[in-house]
């Protein structure tokens, strides 16, 4: 079992290689031997296909923990620019700071006006730090709430990108009230008057997904995945070994799947041939069509009626036996 | 939990304090509501204790009470723990939920219990702590909840996680209705129960000393190099983090609620 | 003109002083010297009552200001436990901390359930450093924040006991953003719909004052003040000499009586004779009729009622000419 | 306010900026918004050209522009200080009201001018910032006010600190009625200003480097030993306490302007 994204993925990547050489072959090829380069190509096109296509059946539960933390997955604002035209993020808490884990603003989707909130990951070194890893300080949850209060006060429909290995554990989070600001957050996205939409584009890591999840719609891109804890936590509190993370991804049942089973999430956004990573376009058409559709789908509901079917929604949650 | 029988000739008439570590005499132990008279530390105590200290005599009901969890991922070795709570305690999961009086007013009420499975919060506690607080709010009586717990349940994945959802929820009906809520944090709130229903009550009030945060100690100060403080999530740093109202010490502690509920609950809307 | 309130106090510190002698005189004098004890007590008496008399007849407004600063008024706490039953002291900003500048929490107020806040003075050094001079800094504002709309949540009138110099001026503050606390706490005033009462019981300090006191009925103690600027500041922008605080005290018109006139306050509560601090027992008992009176005006007043009436009472405030 | 003319035998071609005191080119300079090429220093505006560069052309009507101040408290040389301010600037007192449009959508709009006494609040600005608000409830129109004011104005006392609390319960009242509200705090906003209305809006915008504080700096630096940030008070320290949306440049104010009031107006309620 791979226990690396690059482990896992390193077939893909060399077939990945050897396709591109065979095209730079062609192009310097001179015209009698082009059909010759053709071939070679298309055989390695069908070769990576296969991969693909056996890689990408077959996903197991930490597979797709390692294709959801892919760093070549489109990210929260690359869905935003794709999706939205003028955007105008907002920013700050109006208490302390402004949180670049988690970015949102106005804008307009399919030329209607809405509130887009999204956590946020960063794909170098820099971003990285920049973002803090898409995990959001208390400061973030207070941004979202302050866009969300005013998306309930103008009637924007809200659209939650959800990414993040899990909220900020560090002592400053904590002093500064982390779990108030999650709680207070969820509170909020129950409390607004509009429909909410949340797209789980890669990790939903716990506390720190719902705190901007709480919606009327909740979609999942195919090899997303959505868990109480981070299976290496997991693992390291079961069994006292953080490597066993595969294990525990796979007890926790943290794929879409899985949750579209346990009633948990509205729908799977079947992604691009090879994953959301190979083609971002299709992902990011894919990810506005849910969207779009989600959002058809509350059109004409009043203010009180999308409050109810989100708290019936919610409500609903969880498995009962009676003795 | 409680400190521990000591094994004496006395046969159980002492115990050992979890804090200070002294040999107390239970009889007083027990008249001291379980806090220590040496070092003042607050025992954890069993919903029953909890019961028994806080309400009118007699006056609490349990509701609720046949939920059980079904094992929805069939998860390795839960179904074995579960049993084994359930024997230990005499409780069907980390929860117990019910209505009472407090000096006369009615209260919705739920008690978590940390030696169920450390209180930790799956589909039942969910549930429970849901209708504790759509009973609230029904009734347009105030809740009180205790907390107690090592946050979501892992053994129920994504179940747990939103169950931090729905009983926020509740609360947000509460609001709607102009119920009043009030939480305690007793030791330890922490996680998914911390940032979910409890950190958002009208009024919080903390046992001195408790367990309050959201990550593993161990997670946080991992997660960076700044000083610890040596109250780190304790009931004592939140409240100078200004993440409740009120430390009040457990003798105090039925005086309080019953002020806040006949205050709160006797406004004019 | 008296710079300070100690220089100003003086005549009457002395008369106190030697009328404290003369008590400990006759309690140690025989019983037929009694009556000549009694007589010189009457006398000191006397010549404090007129000196009182003389001296509070014509305050000026800087004298005001002495007066409303002493140390020996009675503080928010201790209005608050003559005048309320089982006091609960609530705390936190639930953002950042507990400021202590600030007090509040629920209250029996004559057997009526009530939310009360105040900024409280420290008596000796610890007290004000504990109290940092009753100047509230964000967490301050956003704590009343809090119990304002948790008063509004539970229908309980709120109490504001106004007492301060000015808000924290300070660089934390000001990265906390003591602008935005302010002013989202005279917006929470205004957003409530329950009945509100505030009370300069001292020093109404500019927008630290404000913060608290944008309420349906505002009293103000006799001797208290209230003021856009501390005038010793105004002094230093206009004559460049903080010295020339009286002359500022009087060009600010910052006493109750000029409030009174200006329409901007509706009522001033007598203090007993010779100020607050002179007699706390009747002091607190006047402020606690002022509130009953206040309070009992507003009852039976809707919601929507109490809003328009904050609204129109503030709307209406400024003196305004048409060219 | 603007660079300087400087006395030059090309009459006033010429400009020095405010910021780097480098010579501009006068027609470049005001290309340019009045924004220093060589440094970027956003020099401040009178009113009138702030209309012109946000609002589309000949589209504002001004307001409420009768009001003056009646020197209520007889404050010694106020009468004199209007009039002088009142000769220099042609303007009444330091806001100018009415209503607009950008493109094409209508605002309510007030836009302080710092050139009347320091941009102060006293009962006629105060007065102009609330029917602004109120004209923006009542149509359900997007108001936009512009910030630029050292704070209350002291020599109308306690009339111009209840401006405070009368312009906050007009925002209550945009609230209410659902009309965004959009601040742009140019260089300075300030104390009482920045404490009431201008702190509230919905969204706030500012331009780079203005003054934006609640005290004196040199207040704030005595209040305090903490080490002050080089850019304390100024819009990116506020930008960076999270107490602002976004700092725009002023070529980008009037899409970033026109973006807001169609998607704040454009919602469904
Ligand atoms: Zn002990
Ligand atoms: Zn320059």
């Amino acid at each position: 079992m791979a226990k690396s994204w690059k482990e896992w993925e390193k077939p893909l990547l060399e077939i990945d290689e050897a396709l591109a050489k065979a095209k730079e072959i062609a192009r310097k090829s001179p015209p009698d031997e082009q059909a010759a380069a053709e071939e070679r190509i298309a055989y390695y096109e069908q070769r990576r296909d296969n991969i693909i296509r056996v890689m990408y059946s077959r996903l197991g539960a930490w597979e797709k923990v390692l294709v959801a933390r892919a760093e070549t997955r489109p990210y929260a604002l690359d869905y935003i620019n794709a999706l939205c035209t003028e955007f105008v993020e907002l920013g700050g808490d109006r208490r302390y700071g402004d949180d670049h884990a988690i970015v949102g603003g106005t804008a307009f989707f399919n030329g209607r006006p809405v509130m887009v909130v999204g956590q946020q990951k960063g794909r170098n070194i820099q971003e990285r730090q920049y973002r803090n890893f898409a995990m959001a300080k208390p400061e973030g949850y207070r941004k979202a709430i302050r866009l969300f209060e005013m998306a309930d006060r103008f009637g924007l429909p809200i659209i939650s990108l959800v990414d993040t290995p899990a909220a900020d554990p560090g002592v400053e989070s904590e002093s500064r009230g982390i779990s108030e600001a999650i709680a207070a957050s969820i509170l909020a996205m129950f409390e607004v008057r509009v429909p909410s939409v949340a797209v789980v584009i890669g990790e939903g890591g716990s506390g720190g997904a719902i705190g901007i999840a709480a919606s009327n719609r909740v979609l999942m891109l195919e090899h997303s995945v959505y868990s109480v804890i981070p299976p290496e936590g997991c693992a390291a509190i079961l069994w006292r070994q953080p490597s066993e993370g595969a294990k525990a991804a796979s007890a926790l049942r943290l794929t879409a799947q899985s949750a579209l089973e346990l009633g948990l999430i509205d729908q799977i956004l079947e992604e691009p041939f090879g994953g959301a990573h190979r083609d971002w376009d299709k992902a990011t058409a894919i990810v506005g069509e849910g969207i779009s559709e989600a959002l058809a789908g509350l059109d004409g509901l009043s203010a009180e009626a999308l409050k109810e079917d989100r708290y019936q929604k919610f409500r609903r949650m969880g498995k009962i036996a009676e003795s | 939990m409680l400190g521990k029988s000591k094994g004496t000739g006395l046969d159980g008439s002492f115990v050992q304090c979890a804090g200070c570590k002294k040999t107390l005499f239970k009889r007083e132990f027990e008249d001291n509501l379980y806090v220590c008279p040496q070092c003042g530390h607050h025992h954890r105590l069993t919903w029953q204790q909890r019961v028994a200290l806080t309400f009118d005599d007699g006056s609490f009901q349990e509701l609720d009470s046949a939920l059980r969890s079904g094992d929805p991922l069939e998860f390795p070795e839960y179904r074995e723990k579960l049993e084994a709570a359930m024997a230990k305690t005499g409780m069907n999961d980390s929860v117990v939920a019910g209505v009472a009086t407090i000096d006369g007013a009615h209260v919705s009420t739920a008690i978590a219990d940390f030696s169920f499975m450390g209180g930790s919060m799956g589909s039942v506690a969910g549930e429970k702590i849901t209708r504790t607080l759509e009973r609230a709010a029904e009734d347009q009586k105030p809740a009180i909840i205790f907390c107690a717990s090592g946050g979501a349940r892992m053994q129920e994945g994504l179940l747990s996680l939103m169950q931090m959802a729905k009983t926020t929820a509740a609360v947000a009906k509460c609001r709607e209705a102009g119920a009043p809520y009030i939480a305690v944090f007793t030791d330890p709130t922490m996680a998914g129960v911390l940032a979910s229903y409890a950190s958002i009550a009208d009024v919080i009030l903390a046992e001195p000393k408790a367990l309050v945060g959201f990550a593993g100690a161990r997670v946080s100060a991992q997660a960076q190099v700044t000083k610890v403080p040596d109250d780190f999530q304790k009931a004592e740093f939140g409240e100078r983090s200004g993440m409740l109202d009120k430390i009040v010490e457990r003798r105090a502690l039925k005086q309080t609620l019953s002020s806040l509920v006949r205050v709160l609950g006797g406004g004019v809307r």
